[in-house]
């Protein structure tokens, strides 16, 4: 039996993905209007004065981020696994580690990659100097990458627990924090006018730490999973 | 009164009073407009203090009115197709939805694009520019409920519910932001007073008030038409509709 | 095709098997049989290498398998089409027209593109029972395969499973429906359960 | 008329951009909120009277799932 | 006991039933038959009062009425015997000793007080039909009872159906299972389905 | 036949729903640790000048207990429509408006009251002066109560979406606003010495409205939801 080739399968999952995305606009819109909403949030509970906003602003868009991202991260293999789908995804002839790549990929496409690109809008809203725009841009590029890479590690591992809810909260937000802390430094840095490119270069090479170990992980996790 | 009330619940007969409405009103609206922005941008003089982007108001202004006003006819719609099930104010809630997000947003949009030469910068957390921001959330938020229902009809109900409790929440919001920002001094930020309008700037910013509820009123049947379209495409009158349109 | 050795399972106390061997020939039907909870899907799942802790003993698999159990693994906001597709995807390579005949045969032509989550429940099964059709592993560990579905669909999975195992094939299945396959059928009695 | 030139009344006085950006996204938006419901309608009658011509030229007038073909017979 | 006038259904396009109007009265067993597709579970909904939207027609019901559908209503996280408590509460009381009876009685005796998810599929659906040994309304509102019961738990819940009847009550039931009760069962088929 | 009485009912309803929530104490602990971890970003992101976090604390320990509160709502009705609880609660001959009530109460029991009870640990962390942190605990006591009835609308309404993904929040998030305001203000006032009174009477007012209407919301949207 002549299995098809992994490349091609790989697309395939990240196709099928992309459509069920694609079926719940909503679900792609989410993450944008909560990332809209929490920064209005912020004003709210801060007090609206510019000047101080625009001091804090770095660090609000990528908490932020972070929890939005945070929050659908939960979702990635939830509904494979209720379904079925994943059990059957183990049992395929092809390597594990590239269709959780392909599962990670999906997620940052339709969440970091639109956060990236519509950041810039809320940088405005919230005052941050255009000087810093570029490197919020490219930061979260970066660092969104890293984000979904780590989720799905936490995702792995709590999709089979009967309702484990926001336990992966609990997981990976420490793993989130070396994120937070350069992604928000990149954009500091620009801001004052210093290079934010040490710190873009940090994030590059987290990312390239977790392409290569994150799904290893997560792949384990998914295992186990649907093991238990 | 009564018999109305039954002919505005019947699909064929509003189809068919909404086409003759929407055939003199179309045209009336377009030429408001037209008249209305000219004699805006072209025939009035700058405001003394901010010069010429002042002429945004004509739009500015015309759209946040109509974008709230439009919110209360939305959940109005919603509380009678609630209240008496009526399928036609089902409609008509889900028609306003999308022309009241576009109308929030225009009111975003150009007082942001305002605010640039004024204020100097985009964006402010203000009382009213942050709850326009919420309505436009509240807007959002019954489409994309509306879109994410398969069952339109359940959709149309959700919907309701949604803006019913939007209706309760829209004085609280607008209440609480406005004394949240009394709390705080602005940064030298003040809207231009309504009393200083001058009647030269006013009168055409009139005829573009009433033309936006006017282009309101033309979305709203245009939305409705098509919507009932969709929901009774099996009926007979639609079928003889398409018919006569085939030959 | 597959050789189990010694398979001992416990659960919440009791224990299910014990000293369970047997081996999967081509040609063969295995009916797995037993009361609910007697541990019919817990050995299927052990079977098909989804349970990996918690036995003892050893399972050998030679040659691909294909396993369908409780979950329909459809998903909702896919069609029929697009589920049978995907499924099958991981396996080999089917044409369009292949995958649209396999639809048809579980009776769901019509449906091909309208979304899973409109389907029945019987004809939501279908869309995955529709993988057997297209399938080429020698082997099928099923669990329950007849839920929700009606009574020519069942006669029809039932000569599948006949022709199936004709070529070669060899089936391992639990239900508790009677079977009525033009082939011999082998029983595993798995007894015990609720009921005393 | 206030403006004295074609030129003058594009740059406002240099609030030009401002203006004419906030007219055009205005005149865009509500464009789409007069043609989008116009063409929702149209393309639905085409799509029904489509359907009725196809409906006439079948005689059946059943329920709209489509005819078995001969080779797929049901489960 | 429910009284249907003129139901019509439509759904995807396509007419699942029209002009369907009957009635159910004491001491009938009505079986709801069609293949997979046909509108049964629609039907069932529609007479229950859960689908108010969609169809067309009038539902009467007067007095209780007992619905159970395709899903169990089992929580995982909740023993078998706080289930069937819940269950029953929001109906009538009953003590302690006669939910455990209601659980021996569909073979979960010692069972009792495991966490329902650690249940096997047929035991899990059986915490559900406990309910039906404790229920006091009349008619029955059961959408495919036997999925994943059993032979044995199958031939209990007829004979159950057979005393209920007998004392008054009434039973619509869907199943794709042949039914053997030993009472008159009147049928009514809902055909088309997937199947032309 | 004698149906049993409401309040019995209810009561039951409410221990019911308790005792799913101890069976997972994650749950339970989840929305503390998340408030834990997101009040610890905020040094992170913001930078850790001890004065400027003073004065956002109100603000901050105020937007996370809402966050917090928001990401649980989303389950309250969730797996009870999943495995088809909610059609039999809807078939029961109980007043679903105190169901419903039963239900909001149990949430709150576990998310609200317990965030307020550990509030003034994290208020402690980020430097909140102490005489803020009795306005804290009250403005919390209240203002959770509200957030978790105006979030089961949301709940109610997007529990049967198959393509609901993180609806809830933008459903509910403008709805929450308000009671950010004013709990924030209450704090805020606390801390500059001016009496949080007022403050609380507002949000006691509103928690009467909420009280009164909102399961009246709920319990029409769990109809509509179980019929779609
Ligand atoms: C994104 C920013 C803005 C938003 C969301 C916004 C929103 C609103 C709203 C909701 C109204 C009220 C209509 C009513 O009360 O019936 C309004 C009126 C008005 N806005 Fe804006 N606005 C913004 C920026 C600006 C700017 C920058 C200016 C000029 C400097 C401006 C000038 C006015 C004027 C003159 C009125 C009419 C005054 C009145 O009727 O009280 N707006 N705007
Ligand atoms: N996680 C678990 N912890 C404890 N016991 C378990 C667990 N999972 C299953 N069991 C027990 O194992 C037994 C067998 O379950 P299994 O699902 O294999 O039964 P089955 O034969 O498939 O029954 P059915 O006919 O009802 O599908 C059951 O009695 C069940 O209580
Ligand atoms: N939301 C929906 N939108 C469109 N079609 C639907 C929807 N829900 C159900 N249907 C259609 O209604 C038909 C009847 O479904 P129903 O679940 O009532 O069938 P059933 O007789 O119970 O079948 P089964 O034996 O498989 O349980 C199916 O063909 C299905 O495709
Ligand atoms: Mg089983
Ligand atoms: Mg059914």
């Amino acid at each position: 039996m002549n299995t098809p080739g992994t490349a091609l399968f790989c697309a395939r999952l990240l196709r099928r993905q992309l459509v069920l995305a694609a079926r719940r606009p909503v679900d792609i819109g989410n993450p944008l209007l909560f990332f809209a909403m929490v920064v209005a949030l912020f004003p709210l509970g801060l007090g609206p004065a510019p000047d101080t906003l625009a001091d804090f602003a770095p660090g609000i868009l990528w908490i932020v981020a972070l929890l939005s991202n945070l929050l659908t991260s939960d979702g990635v293999f939830r509904s494979d696994f209720d379904d079925g789908s994943l059990e059957q995804l183990l049992l395929s002839p092809q390597p594990l580690y590239l269709s959780v790549l392909a599962y990670v990929c999906a997620h940052w496409l339709v969440t970091g990659l639109l956060l990236a690109l519509v950041s810039p809008v809320f940088a405005l809203m919230l005052n941050l100097p255009a000087t810093g725009i570029v490197a919020l841009f490219f930061s979260l590029l970066l660092g969104t990458a890293v984000l979904s890479l780590v989720g799905g590690i936490g995702a792995a591992l709590t999709v089979g627990l009967r309702r484990g809810g926001m336990l992966i909260s609990l997981l990976i937000l420490p793993l989130y924090m070396p994120v937070l802390i350069f992604g928000s430094a990149a954009v500091k840095a620009a801001v004052s006018g210093s290079p934010a490119a040490p710190y873009l270069a940090i994030l590059g090479a987290m990312l390239s730490l977790a392409v290569a170990l994150a799904p290893i992980a997560t792949a384990a996790g998914l295992r186990i999973s649907v093991d238990a | 009164m009564w018999t109305f009330f039954h002919k505005l619940g019947s699909p064929p007969w509003l189809y068919g009073i909404s086409g003759t409405i929407l055939r003199y009103l179309v045209p009336l609206t377009l030429i408001g407009l037209a008249v209305g922005v000219t004699w805006g941008l072209l025939f009035t003089a700058p405001d003394f203090r901010q010069g010429n982007s002042y002429r945004i108001i004509y739009i500015h202004v015309p759209a946040a009115v109509v974008a709230l006003a439009g919110y209360y006819v939305m959940a109005t719609a919603g509380a009678v197709s609630l209240i008496w099930k009526m399928k036609m104010a089902d409609i008509a809630m889900k028609a306003c939805a999308p022309i009241g997000a576009a109308l929030t947003f225009v009111a975003l949009v150009t007082g942001a694009v305002w605010g640039k030469p004024t204020w100097g910068t985009w964006w402010v957390w203000d009382a009213r520019i942050t709850s326009m921001l919420i309505l436009l959330f509240l807007y959002l938020g019954v489409i994309a409920l509306y879109e994410a229902y398969d069952n339109k009809e359940a959709a149309a109900k959700a919907c309701a519910v949604l803006s019913l409790v939007g209706t309760v929440n829209i004085p609280i919001i607008y209440k609480s932001v406005d004394w949240w920002y009394s709390l705080h001094q602005p940064a030298s930020i003040k809207f231009t007073g309504e009393s200083t309008i001058h009647a030269s700037m006013l009168y055409p910013l009139l005829l573009m008030i009433i033309s936006f509820y006017a282009l309101f009123t033309c979305a709203l049947l245009m939305n409705m038409r098509g919507e009932m379209l969709a929901r009774e495409r099996r009926t007979k009158w639609v079928r003889k509709l398409a018919e006569d349109k085939a030959r | 095709m597959l050789v189990a050795e010694d398979l001992s399972l416990e659960r919440g106390g009791r224990q299910l098997f014990t000293g369970l061997s047997f081996a999967v020939r081509p040609q063969q039907v295995i009916l797995v049989e037993g009361a609910n909870g007697a541990g019919k899907t817990s050995l299927i799942r052990i079977l098909a290498g989804l349970s990996r802790y918690g036995f003892e003993g050893r399972v050998a698999r030679h040659g691909p398998m294909l396993y369908l159990g409780h979950h329909s693994a459809v998903k909702a906001l896919l069609t029929p089409r697009e589920n049978l597709a995907w499924h099958v995807s991981g396996e080999s390579q089917y044409t369009d027209d292949e995958i649209e005949a396999a639809l048809s045969r579980v009776g769901l032509h019509g449906y091909e593109d309208v979304l899973s989550h409109t389907l029945s429940a019987g004809q939501h099964r279908r869309v995955n029972l529709a993988r057997l059709y297209l399938s080429r592993s020698p082997l099928w560990l099923l669990d329950e395969p007849f839920t929700a579905i009606d009574v020519s669909g069942v006669a029809e999975l039932q000569s599948l499973f006949a022709a199936h195992v004709k070529q070669g094939g060899a089936v391992v299945l639990t239900s508790h429906q009677a079977l009525n396959i033009d082939h011999q059928v082998s029983r595993l009695d798995l007894s015990a359960g609720v009921l005393p | 008329m206030y403006f004295d030139s074609f030129a003058a009344m594009l740059s406002m006085d240099g609030h030009g951009a401002y203006v004419w950006s906030a007219y055009a996204i205005t005149l865009v938006v509500v464009g789409a909120l007069l043609l989008v419901p116009l063409r929702r309608q149209r393309r639905l009658l085409t799509e029904l009277s489509g359907e009725l011509r196809r409906n006439r030229g079948a005689p059946s007038q059943g329920p709209s799932v489509k005819e078995e073909d001969s080779h797929a017979s049901g489960t």
